[in-house]
């Protein structure tokens, strides 16, 4: 087992890959993308419902290094900012394989 | 007007079950056609009026009357949301107006498919009932500009950014808010709808009536049934959408319900202008009239995500939609009639 | 019985499909058909079956006889479930005894669907074996009776609520278990299957021939082999759940498989007194004689969350439904044949 | 960023509404909805089988402050006692944008 | 070689709208048909196939020349993963190389299907050009053959287990690694598209003309139509994939690109050598040319999980696969055609 | 409440059923799964694009008594050294209805 922190950043699906992408930036590889999210927040409800999949939420979920939070964090605030969503981060345990 | 043309709109299968689906969630019944069922539909719906348009297309003869039409066509998508913008200035801020400007500019391809069944079921021997293939060439040409002119009248009026939160803001002031051209672009020209619509219709357009037999079972004989159980959701959605009404207030509400007649009767004047038949009147009237749902508020969440969608989706799907496939439709059609006798 | 009927109906393209579903899931292959598409394939389904029973409905008169079919099918729907709950209760407490007896007196608008398939397939000449567009309606009519008994069975003979959590428990006690009639009614009438068949229905009442037209290459051309795809699914679905049988115990798996008969010869008897043709007394026979897996486990899910979906969904997925597509269709015709000669 | 706590229940997806009203009745307004989700426990096996969505659960996680968590479970007790599920509190960082 | 084959291939719509995919992939358009729709379309594919291939089956005599193609069907099927393994060997290790050649012997049965499609356009009256119904049962038992082989070779050339990790590793040495041979061959014989493709195929022959009749206006009238669909997200998926080509290197994609000719070589010389017709012959040269990327993969996963899919799945499906229903199908029938005449 | 383990794995759907009869064996019968979950890592991205259902992921998470983890992950561990995956083990409190 190795202490690590987990990153779970819920965003509207069609500004997912920036995202994913300001991760790899920071040199975070691993990560893990729940699709057809819908949700809640400042921005009001987002339903998955038909027509569009404009309003479809996902959730990224990434175990990193604790040094790697901060410049991820750093990069993920804007676009939050700007499109909406949420990050969360805590503590757990990853078993090494 | 002909109240027996509202009347035979509202016996046709596919309204009827738009308002099945209105009905079911009315009353809060769990009937659900869930994702990706109605993305899956649409596709199919704007696979197949592509194909069938740009089949038709082919078959006719092209003339300087359609380059006309398709000129008119794209000028009405260009020039509502410009005066929508500064009539919605008067009740929204300046990024929701200009979302709601590019929506009712673009259109709706589900009313087109409407209006073009409702053509259809009249069973009118008149061929100017009957809609020319580049009608659809006409609204694969209208999707895209109201976006654009949108993106830049949200761009053009934007207030300066406030700087009361640059503090904590890691990113350089001009870094924040600047268009991405090429992804808005993109995002306006090559929308799954408009990849769809436009392809098939050149797909159409390019494959011979050999082709066309062996494809029509799938794309044109069982249109009509999909289009039912298209509505049927489409229903479902309006109505569930309904309950967020109260937070967009009746000013709002007005505009959706007058700008659709409001811009029809501009495709009414431009097509009477242009001499064409009926049928192709009552498309021009619809793609002028409809707003779109799909592929504007995907490009507005791109480029616009200070607009909220809970207003111009909400507009759009619960007002605009409905009042068009239920009543604008025969209006439009009596208007036209009443024009051209 | 005639053991050819029970051929022809095993060789009919539906059953194989079935049969390849069951031998998937045997073999344990990793071949399904995820969700939504099931979801969506029976809501084709109920919308072509309803959408046909009112074109139907239309053509032919109504007449008194069509009335009593529809209150016997209502007394029937509302009947079983009274019987078979005091014989479950035999064996299971009260909640899961209600929710199964519901289930029982419902009905499955597959083994419906499986049933009008196979009288088509049979080619008969003779007018009587095609049954009447209005046990469509029959069945519309039966799916939600059996839903307010159960309800109401579970109610009313429930245990006074245990005490011994009152304490850890915030609500006060009136407060939970408390039936919201509200909600329950919704449920047994607004469910989505029923709103899709019976909406369809009406549908099909309310369209003209050309609106019929223009809609069967969908709903009516492709019908069966669609029903093919779905019993395929239904056959992996139902397999699956064979092992959960073991947990359930013979004099479940007993009630099960004799209720379907038992009931179906109710439904024939009804059918005999009324003087109906073969057709609409096989299909009231195996609306009798069928049970639920959509409408009713939705429905107990909220109504009567203690008992125990792995009782009552597994019997009626795993047991009744297969018996009945395979076996019972062919022999309560066989019965029907016999009485009728 | 800000501590917070991270709610995590499952329930069927047909009584999803129930805790969401809950939630919302507290003054929990942001959450998020995973639908499709399968799974077991107390009450058996629920599987995303065909026919039927009945058995389908949904996993509604939402961050909120402290202060909310006991409020929000004392109305979400009795739902998951009636209906079955689980619920789940463990601690987060909120990163604000 | 005849270019008039290539551009007629070209300009069928089943190819267009696979050109549109890879479009719209390449603009980087949001345009989906998110799963799963495309798994749905997939399993009607391989029944529609599979249907039609038991009924032509059932309505052509079966001779010792059908036996024979079957034969020699199941021959390349094992003989090809053989030496494309220790070609592939050259450049990629042991897992990588069995997984490759297991998925470059086995079929793509789209692939298959396209040529189908391309063969009945060419509307030639000379009934040669008419495969009979047993290329689909050759089709079916080519699938899992490869996969046998290259699980096999993986295990023989496995190289002994390193022990570095040996201390962390909770299993007994001998437990890790070994082949579960149950999951393997049912994996092999019982995966999803192998079982609904013979499935339908017998179900096909064991039908009678009455019972396909019935279904075939929902798996055989609409077939092209589907397939127009289906090669749409196809091209999308295959043109997604494209970016991943950089690391597989150059020797790799010209294994994808010569193979694939090179195979159907030996498949068309085999048809010469048994003298059946060119219809015969190119979709004997077809399943040899064609690589799999659903069946295999999916038993490479549990059986090879040390290979690494981004190889072999990206070499068969962005690779292969477009070049054999673009370039490959139409070549393959120039040859066959320049050999025949 | 009461303090548990909240296990988190991700696993090739296609190999889910080996995790879960892990967990089983070893006495933890409450899990959730999350289905059609795409991601990256040691083994490259992994797409839940069309076709071939065999790159897609699921996440597999239960909430159990510490003393059940290490049993659990013993027997998990070797199935993510064979095909990829990730195991995350965090602190949890679990709301007892
Ligand atoms: N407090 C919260 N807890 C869980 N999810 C949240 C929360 N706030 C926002 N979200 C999710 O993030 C999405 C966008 O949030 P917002 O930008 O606040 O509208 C919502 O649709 C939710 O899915
Ligand atoms: N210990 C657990 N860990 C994770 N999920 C659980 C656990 N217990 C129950 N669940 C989820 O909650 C649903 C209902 O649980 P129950 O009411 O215990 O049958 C199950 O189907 C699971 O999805
Ligand atoms: N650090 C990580 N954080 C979140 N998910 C991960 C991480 N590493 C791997 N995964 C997930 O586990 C799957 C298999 O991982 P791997 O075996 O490393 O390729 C990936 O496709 C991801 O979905
Ligand atoms: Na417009
Ligand atoms: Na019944
Ligand atoms: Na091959």
């Amino acid at each position: 087992m190795k202490p690590i922190k987990r990153m779970e950043i819920v965003i509207g699906t069609v500004h997912a890959d920036r995202v994913i992408e300001a991760l790899r930036s920071v040199g975070v590889t691993g990560y893990t993308v729940i699709n057809g999210v819908s949700g809640s927040g400042d921005r009001g409800t987002r339903r998955i419902d038909g027509v569009s999949g404009a309003f479809e939420n996902c959730m990224v979920i990434s175990a990193c290094d604790e040094s790697l939070v901060d410049p991820a964090v750093k990069k993920i605030k804007p676009i939050l900012k700007r499109f909406g969503g949420l990050c969360l981060v805590s503590d757990a345990q990853w078993i090494m394989h | 007007m002909d109240v027996s043309l509202l009347l035979d709109n509202l016996r046709t299968p596919a309204i009827l079950f738009f308002g099945l689906g209105v009905f079911a969630a009315v009353v809060r019944s769990d009937l659900a056609l869930p994702q990706p069922i109605p993305k899956f539909l649409s596709v199919y719906l704007l696979m197949a009026i592509g194909l069938h348009g740009g089949v038709e297309l082919m078959r006719s003869e092209i003339d300087t009357s359609v380059v006309l039409i398709l000129l008119a066509a794209v000028g009405l998508s260009a020039a509502t949301p410009l005066w929508s913008f500064f009539v919605l200035r008067l009740k929204l801020d300046v990024p929701n107006a200009a979302a709601m400007a590019a929506t009712y500019g673009s259109i709706s391809a589900v009313t087109f498919i409407t209006a073009t069944n409702f053509l259809d079921s009249l069973n009118s021997t008149d061929p100017a009932y009957t809609p020319g293939g580049y009608m659809v060439a006409a609204m694969a040409l209208m999707e895209s500009p109201a976006i654009v002119v949108g993106v830049l009248l949200a761009r053009y009026f934007a207030s300066p950014a406030k700087d009361s939160d640059s503090s904590s803001d890691p990113l350089p002031q001009e870094d924040r808010g600047k268009i991405d051209w090429g992804e808005l672009l993109r995002e306006a020209f090559f929308n799954g709808a408009v990849i769809v619509l436009v392809g098939s219709l050149l797909i159409g357009i390019a494959i011979d009536e050999k082709g066309w037999d062996s494809i029509q079972p799938f794309v044109y004989t069982p249109f009509k049934g999909v289009l039912c159980l298209f509505l049927l959701d489409m229903g479902l959605v309006a109505a569930r959408r309904l309950s967020d009404l109260r937070r967009c207030g009746p000013s709002l509400i007005a505009f959706a319900i007058l700008s659709a007649p409001l811009h029809a009767s501009l495709g009414i004047a431009v097509a009477w202008l242009l001499g064409v038949g009926q049928g192709d009147a009552l498309l021009l009237a619809v793609l002028a009239g409809s707003a779109s749902y799909i592929a504007v508020p995907a490009a507005m969440r791109l480029a616009v995500p200070e607009a909220n969608p809970g207003l111009y989706v909400t507009m759009s799907l619960a007002v605009t939609f409905p009042f068009n496939i239920t009543v604008g439709i025969p209006l439009y059609l009596a208007i036209i009639e009443a024009l051209w006798a």
